[in-house]
């Protein structure tokens, strides 16, 4: 039964974005019977000016909501126990998690107490322990969300979570809270979801229920990264959300870009970059994401010449219909990967050298590859160890993977 | 997240002696809530058709309501119900006191009893055990004294206690259940249930937490009540009596705001209706043959709620109840101390056999309490025996001796005391007056004032026709707690409850004796309302208050996280009047054969007193009654497909 | 890409697509927590063998309630009320439906019925009527066309007063959409066409309508491609496991995508033919769809254009010159009509005249025309269509697809 | 959710004695166990034990409080509605009626009866329907007054 046997899919995620996006929130939470919501933000909401938006669009819909807005940078067990106390005493049915990362992670822990028990936090640890649907959970993500939150996993302390039931319910991007945001976190997210969404369009044997999702998440970002750094720091009041300009419109696009790559990123096991950059990133200060981004197309080259990875199918995402059919069939692959490192010339340019062209600027040594490989392999057997040394010395120098 | 209710119950067979839990489905609770509505439905079920009251077959519950310990107000009643032995029909009695948290902490909404023991127990509940004990010691002590013992012997005093007295073990038709040292659950003789069951007592003292949906709405609505509770104005000793006198005069009627009734509630408890009532004409006199011509602002005035007040040591308040419309007085005599007697008690023993002497009425209060005996049955009984004996139908003879005259207190008070031992003439009484004029024979019927075997309270339907309707076309007759004219009024539930008929503020006194659809549609919405009330452990003097103000449904709504409007409670209310009907049905009771003698009526009308010239038409009224809730008109039974929807797989 | 001011997008229905999937029913109704379910099918499903394939998949390992096949082509409110007492006398607690749109829309008002224990399925009619999740629910497509898997509306008939209800809500679709290729291994050449063609309909028209969205653009690039590639060699050779296999899945994303972004003016028209000549859905989306792409060229031939690549891949999409490329897709999805034409021995038709029925009789005549057009002005899709309809637009584009001749582009009154 | 002891348990005993729902069972200088069915989550174990082996529902270690510091409810008579919930709700029943705590007021009102028996577990206060009663801890005087 080979892999195009048999394939499951789920994306149980409403998207929704847009201008008036928070304005859906209330009607959205009334197709789940939902009455009495609990919106969580972090400590650091009130400075960004989130709350106003949030707190407006619901006194509108006369549905009364509960606003939390202490979420520490890095919560811990207490801060479940006073949010599901605050949850249980107001009869709260729903959660909706407003801004960064770390308050949607909190929120999806806090959801697995409040839709069952304290109990269910030592129970349902691990993979896929969660057995029924949790209470409804919405996410409002700020630029910054790194699309992680749209996975099935969280964790707390030493707990960690990993079910289906933890993908949110429902996605709001609105431009009043996406707003601005540092351009290195920026381009984290997307080269994140870049790399997984590469990985899993280019599949050996295609799923065609994850290619639309992979298509349209690279397509997003080849087209609205580089413009959108471009004029990041064009701070535009950003006043009057009605009329959108091309860079609040762009940043909309790559977060949804960077939600679909989490998503992606839960559908399919982590690739072969994905796990390196993690690695990586604990010997240097740049982050996974871009880190990913850098090691993206020596990864793809060498997954096409040992597993077969379809890159020329990737042309078309990257560049376009146009531009793929004018290349001949045997060098989309190759112009691929050029686009590619193409685009990690620009990011060189755009940040003065901080994202570094090739693996060589990040300021790794090479023993320090082997070691870190070495610790990979022991947690994780699957490790390729030759494979992954090739790309990381390829990646340093900046050369092609052509032979394995 | 918590939904009010424990979501368990409790079956004990006293046969086998075994104890069983039984969860019940959420589904259950949405359609009957609990209390009255979850008793109803699961006693329709488990009692077969041909049940003996007194026999095994029978089944007796107590139920907390689905509010209790939630943090509402109000609502600390609790339910016991069962096959009533005085009418054969279904059976409940009601009672405030702090049972109610009681059973709820031993994490039951219902414990039911079926069986007979071979010996006397009592069940004794607490957090680790639950058992049933013998109660052979107990077996033969008052009331009172049982409860004290049985606290004493459990180790705690939050130990909560229902016991029934020698009135109970005797297995008088006219018994109930005692709880707080005095609080009754008196009427369809149940007492006699638990007697025939040699049940003694039930013994509670668990710690279970009970968790709500959204406690901070909870709190709100409490405090929003709260605030209606303490609104007081000062109320002089005499104004309820002189306001009687003013009602009885006036052509008109005013429509009464609960608010008036709660000041009056707070002051001085229901008593303070011992000479407004007999004024206005809303309290039977003299057996019901008498008027407020009889028992004038004179012979009143030995109970007026002054002098009621002057005996009362300390307020007391039912758990849950911000009101406090109990007390507890002090006494002359062998006992030292009384439950405040109720309105009730006081015109039954009092106006009704026109006995002015108040002493006797706190004394009869407490041996009836202590007996465990329902005190307005055994007052209409007292009555019922005077005017036989006036009318020569009992001779001296056969009242070992007793003069049973109109206002001879001291032999009305040792015809009772004999009631309570069934010596001679009192083991004739002790049935009630429907089963003492059935054996004395000779034309005694026409004196035995009841409805269905239920002696009817002390509000009279010449007054207010309401009375008449709920006395006779409930599944419980002979209740004043369920509906009548005046409570509509009060309970203010157009304001909640669109499509209701609303009430004009200034009516003429002849309006209340029209036979509109509109009183149908009045007493239905009572009963309805009245069923959510009692299954939710609600408290009508609470309810009287204004339904915008006490929120009962949006107590329900908080407690549990549903989301239902008004009227789907009143259509489980309808629901839940519905499955007590279809008991009685299923019980061989025959609606319409369920009426009140004429004197009630005012057929002929009396020609003195505040009922002047009142004759009440009841039968369209009670048709129209009971096709509001789909019944059949003529017979008053529901379809059997109504009926088969109450029957669990 | 194309990313409007403001967009929705949802589609949680999981799918288990492959060439064994029925085997593993068992497993997906132990995860809903459900043991009893009634199989839903029509006679045809049945006479084609497919229930047998199902029952065999699941039995030795799940108690079946009960089988029922007695589902009329278009769904009916009688026929739901007495599927309910089956559901509830062998109380069974799942159901699992096996065919095509009738029976899943039957299927989804039946759990209406038994999940909120109601008698009467009016209370529900309309939008967003349910409040909570129903009882599990299982669809297995037997055409790889309709697409009603995914769609959160269901249309049941009352046949006493000649209307259709229409039940929208997200809590109608199906838990789990089994895509098993021996499903649509036995589908006929004809009816293979016809489903095929509805489906690329979808996609389609989903690119071009007034609620496209990136998302519902991706499936419905997708879709098409898959459909192109392998449509043609499916009817040539039948029994192709794995071309069947892509064909239903590529009706699926085609479902996904038109459930969130909505179809036009080739579905107005294709419902109305449907309705008064009773001709087959499929048939009247092949016919009609080159000419909704002639309606609206005026407003969406940039759109049109795009569709070349995945409907006639890179070689031709890099030959047409930009500006041509637009009427390059309409010539090419005739062609493609023409080619199922010839391969199905002519029972594919080309437009309207050509439909006939069993025995050979003309199916839509001329004399229809004007019922069609002042039905079709009442037909919901209406409002999503780019260009406005009316009358006349209805009867201007009927008479051009009598005969099959290309719409006169510039008689279409540009007034939107 | 119920609370669990942890390794750390000297068995000394302490919360055994003091749980109000006597679901702590154990021998001596062995590791205590609640009883899952019988905890109340009053907290009580959390606060007295001395090397804080007890974690709560949500495996969060408790702290542990000296009992001189251990917050005991105040009662304000104008707010309280005088309606019997917390006498009903206290685990220990420590807090009883008495008619003479408002002047010339025949109505009963709640008081701490028996400071000592409090285990500070805030239930009266979580209950009380009008929000009447505050934890406090008390000052010596009203310790002993009470």
């Amino acid at each position: 039964m080979s892999r195009t046997d048999y394939s499951d899919f789920l994306c149980p995620i409403k998207f929704c974005c847009g201008k008036l996006a928070l304005e859906t929130l209330p009607a959205e939470l009334r197709v789940y019977n939902a009455r009495k919501p609990l919106i969580l933000f972090s400590n650091k909401a009130v400075i960004n000016g989130l709350i106003d938006p949030v707190k407006q669009a619901f006194d509108d819909s006369e549905m009364v909501a509960g606003i939390y807005d202490g979420v520490p940078e890095s919560p811990t067990l207490s801060t479940i126990r006073e949010l599901s106390d605050i949850y249980i005493k107001n009869g709260h049915d729903a959660l909706i998690a407003v801004g960064s990362g770390s308050v949607m992670n909190l929120a999806k822990v806090l959801n697995i107490v409040v839709s069952g028990e304290p109990g269910d936090l030592k129970t349902c640890q691990g993979e896929d322990k969660i057995t029924k649907p949790l209470n409804p959970f919405f996410v409002v993500p700020e630029a910054s969300a790194t699309g992680l939150m749209a996975n099935g996993s969280a964790c707390i302390d030493n707990f960690s979570f990993t079910s289906r039931y933890l993908i949110p319910d429902y996605l709001a991007i609105d431009p009043r809270i996406v707003q601005q945001e540092t351009v290195g976190v920026i381009i984290d997210a997307a080269m994140r979801a870049l790399s997984s969404s590469s990985f899993a369009y280019t599949l050996p044997d295609t799923d065609y229920f994850i290619d639309p999702y992979a298509y349209l998440a690279i397509q997003t970002i080849c087209e609205n990264l580089i413009p959108v750094i471009e004029n990041a720091d064009s701070k535009k009041g950003f006043k009057d959300y009605l009329i959108m300009n091309d860079t609040e419109k762009g940043k909309m696009a790559l977060v949804t870009a960077s939600v679909i790559g989490g998503f992606i990123s839960f559908c399919q096991p982590a690739g072969i970059v994905m796990r390196l950059s993690e690695a990586l990133s604990e010997y240097c200060q740049l982050s996974s994401g871009i880190l990913a981004g850098l090691l993206l197309p020596y990864g793809l080259e060498y997954a096409m010449l040992k597993e077969g990875y379809q890159t020329e199918k990737l042309l078309l995402a990257l560049a376009g219909p146009d531009v793929y059919s004018r290349t001949p069939e045997n060098e989309r692959g190759k112009s691929a990967m050029g686009i590619l490192r193409d685009i990690q010339d620009k990011l060189f340019h755009l940040t003065d050298g901080y994202i570094p062209r090739t693996l060589a600027g990040a300021g790794i040594s090479e023993n320090q590859f082997s070691e870190m490989i070495e610790r990979m392999s022991q947690n994780d057997e699957g490790i390729d160890s030759k494979g992954c040394l090739s790309i990381l010395n390829h990646a340093r120098e900046g050369r092609p993977v052509s032979d394995i | 997240m918590g939904k009010g209710y424990m979501g368990k119950v409790l079956f004990v067979d006293l046969s086998k002696g075994e104890l069983k839990e039984e969860t019940i489905p959420d589904e259950v609770y949405q359609k009957y809530i609990g209390g009255m509505g979850l008793a109803a439905y699961l006693l329709y079920n488990k009692i077969p058709a041909n049940a003996d009251p007194l026999g095994p077959d029978n089944i007796i519950g107590f139920l907390p309501g689905l509010l209790t310990g939630t943090g509402s107000f109000f609502t600390g009643r609790w339910m016991v119900a069962a096959k009533s032995p005085l009418t054969g029909s279904w059976g409940d009695a009601n009672c405030g006191g702090s049972l109610s948290p009681a059973i709820k902490r031993c994490g039951y909404d219902g414990i039911f009893f079926s069986g007979i023991s071979k010996k006397p127990v009592y069940l004794y509940i607490d957090h680790h055990t639950k058992e049933l004990r013998d109660a052979s010691e107990y077996w033969g002590k008052d009331a009172v004294e049982a409860e004290e013992m049985l606290i004493a012997a459990s180790g705690s005093k939050k130990t909560r206690v229902a016991c029934i007295g020698e009135a109970g073990e005797k297995l008088s038709l006219i018994s109930g259940v005692s709880t707080d040292k005095g609080r009754m659950a008196g009427r369809s003789g149940i007492g006699a249930v638990m007697g025939s069951k040699k049940l003694k007592a039930i013994v509670l003292n668990g710690k279970k937490r009970i968790q709500v949906h959204d406690k901070a709405e909870m709190k709100h609505l409490s405090k929003l009540a709260n605030k209606f509770v303490k609104f007081q104005v000062p109320l002089p000793n005499l104004m309820p009596g002189m306001a009687g006198i003013l009602m009885r005069a006036l052509p008109n009627a005013m429509a009464q705001d609960g608010m008036l009734y709660k000041m009056m509630l707070r002051k001085w408890g229901t008593v303070s209706m011992n000479q407004l009532s007999p004024e206005m004409g809303d309290s039977p006199i003299k057996n019901w043959m008498g008027s407020s011509k009889d028992w004038g602002f004179s012979k009143s005035y030995s109970t007026h709620p002054g002098k009621i007040l002057k005996r009362e040591k300390v307020k007391y308040h039912c758990y849950s109840c911000p009101l406090g419309c109990g007390g507890i007085c002090s006494m002359k005599g062998k006992y030292k101390e009384t439950h405040k007697p109720e309105y009730e008690t006081v015109l039954a023993l009092g106006g009704l056999c026109m006995n002015k002497d108040a002493d006797s009425i706190f004394y009869l209060n407490e041996i009836l309490n202590r007996a465990g005996m329902d005190t307005i049955s055994a007052g209409a009984a007292a009555a019922f025996a005077i005017e036989c004996y006036e009318n020569g139908i009992l001779t001296k003879k056969d009242t070992d001796g007793l003069e049973l005259k109109w206002g001879n207190s001291k032999a009305i008070t040792q015809l009772i005391e004999k009631m309570i031992k069934r010596e001679g003439i009192g083991d004739l009484l002790a049935d009630g007056v429907k089963k003492a004029a059935e054996k004395i024979g000779k034309g005694a019927e026409q004196y035995a004032i009841h409805a269905g075997g239920q002696e009817l309270p002390m509000h009279d339907a010449r007054n207010d026709p309401g009375f008449a309707l709920h006395y006779t076309a409930e599944p419980t007759p002979g209740r004043h707690t369920l509906g009548a004219g005046l409570y509509y009024e009060m309970f203010q539930l157009w304001k909640v409850a669109k499509k209701l008929p609303k009430v004009l503020p200034l009516y003429m006194k002849g309006a209340k004796y029209k036979t509109d659809n509109e009183k149908a549609v009045m007493g239905a919405t009572n009963s309805k309302f009245m069923s959510v009330v009692n299954s939710a452990g609600g408290c009508k003097f609470g309810m009287f208050i204004g339904a915008k103000r006490v929120r009962l449904f949006d107590w329900l709504n908080a407690a549990t996280g549903w989301n239902k409007t008004p009227e789907e409670y009143l259509a489980m209310g309808e629901n839940i009047q519905t499955i007590k009907q279809s008991f009685n049905v299923k019980h061989g009771i025959e609606p319409k054969n369920i009426t009140v003698s004429d004197r009630v009526l005012g057929k002929p009308f009396q020609t003195e007193g505040a009922n002047k010239g009142r004759t009440v038409d009841l039968e369209p009224v009670r048709s129209a009654y009971w096709s509001e809730f789909g019944w059949n008109p003529e017979t008053g039974k529901p379809t059997p497909e109504r009926m088969a929807e109450f029957t669990n797989p | 890409m194309y990313l409007p001011e403001y967009c929705e997008f949802l589609s949680p229905v999981q799918i288990a697509s492959g060439h064994h999937v029925l085997e593993k029913i068992p497993g997906f109704l132990k995860a809903l927590n459900a043991k009893r379910p009634l199989i839903l099918a029509d006679k045809g499903v049945t006479a084609a063998g497919l229930i047998g394939i199902v029952e065999d998949a699941i039995k030795d390992n799940v108690q079946i309630g009960a089988i029922d096949d007695d589902v009329p082509p278009d769904s009916d409110l009688k026929v739901v009320s007495r599927l309910s007492d089956v559901y509830r006398k062998n109380n069974c607690d799942a159901i699992i439906a096996v065919g095509g749109g009738s029976v899943l829309d039957t299927a989804k008002g039946l759990n209406i019925l038994v999940s909120e224990d109601a008698d009467n399925l009016m209370e529900f009619a309309g939008a967003n009527k349910l409040k909570r999740p129903l009882k599990p629910f299982i669809a297995i497509p037997t055409t790889a066309g309709t697409g009603s898997e995914l769609t959160m509306a269901a249309v049941i008939a009352d046949h006493d007063n000649f209307i259709k209800i229409l039940f929208g809500s997200r809590f109608l679709l199906p838990d789990i959409a089994i895509i098993d290729s021996r499903m649509t291994l036995t589908l006929p050449a004809f009816f293979t066409a016809a489903t095929a063609m509805d489906a690329m309909t979808h996609a389609v028209e989903s690119y071009i309508c007034l609620q496209k969205n990136p998302l519902s653009d991706a499936h419905a690039l997708s879709a098409i491609s898959l459909i192109s590639k392998n449509l043609l060699n499916v009817i040539r050779k039948p029994d192709d496991q794995e071309g069947r296999l892509l064909l239903a899945k590529a009706a699926t994303l085609a479902g996904m995508a038109f459930s969130n972004s909505t179809v036009g003016i080739v579905h107005t028209l294709g419902h109305s033919v449907g309705g008064v000549c009773g001709v087959p859905h499929g048939t009247c989306m092949s016919i009609f769809l080159p000419y909704g792409l002639e309606y609206n060229y005026h407003l969406v031939n940039p759109f049109i254009a795009e569709l070349l690549f995945p409907l006639a891949g890179p070689e031709v999409y890099a030959d047409t010159p930009e500006n041509k490329r637009a009427e390059k897709t309409i010539e090419y999805i005739r062609q493609l009509n023409q080619d199922l034409h010839d391969a199905t021995g002519g029972r594919h038709a080309r437009f309207l005249s050509e439909i006939l029925n069993r025995d050979g009789e003309q199916m839509v005549k001329k004399s229809h025309f004007d019922a069609i057009a002042r039905i079709s002005i009442g037909d919901g899709t209406k409002f999503y269509n780019p260009e406005e309809i009316d009358y006349d637009d209805s009867m201007l584009v009927l008479e051009a697809s009598w005969d099959g001749r290309p719409l006169n582009r510039n008689l279409v009154k540009k007034n939107a | 959710m119920a609370y669990s002891i942890i390794d750390e348990c000297i068995g000394c005993g302490a919360c055994r004695t003091l749980c109000p729902a006597g679901a702590i069972t154990g021998e001596k200088e062995q590791v205590h166990v609640i009883n899952k069915e019988f905890c109340i989550e009053c907290g009580t174990c959390g606060r007295i034990c001395a090397n804080e082996a007890v974690e709560d529902g949500f495996g969060i270690l408790c702290q542990r409080v000296k009992r001189k510091d251990w917050k005991k409810p105040v009662f304000n008579a104008g707010l309280c509605a005088s309606c019997r919930t917390c006498v009903d709700t206290c685990p220990v029943g420590c807090i009883s009626l008495s008619s003479s705590i408002v002047k010339k007021d025949p109505r009963e009102y709640p008081f701490l009866e028996d400071p000592k028996a409090c285990v500070s577990c805030g239930f009266c206060e979580a209950d009380c329907p009008v929000d009447a009663i505050t934890l406090e801890i008390l000052s010596k005087e009203t310790q002993a007054a009470a």
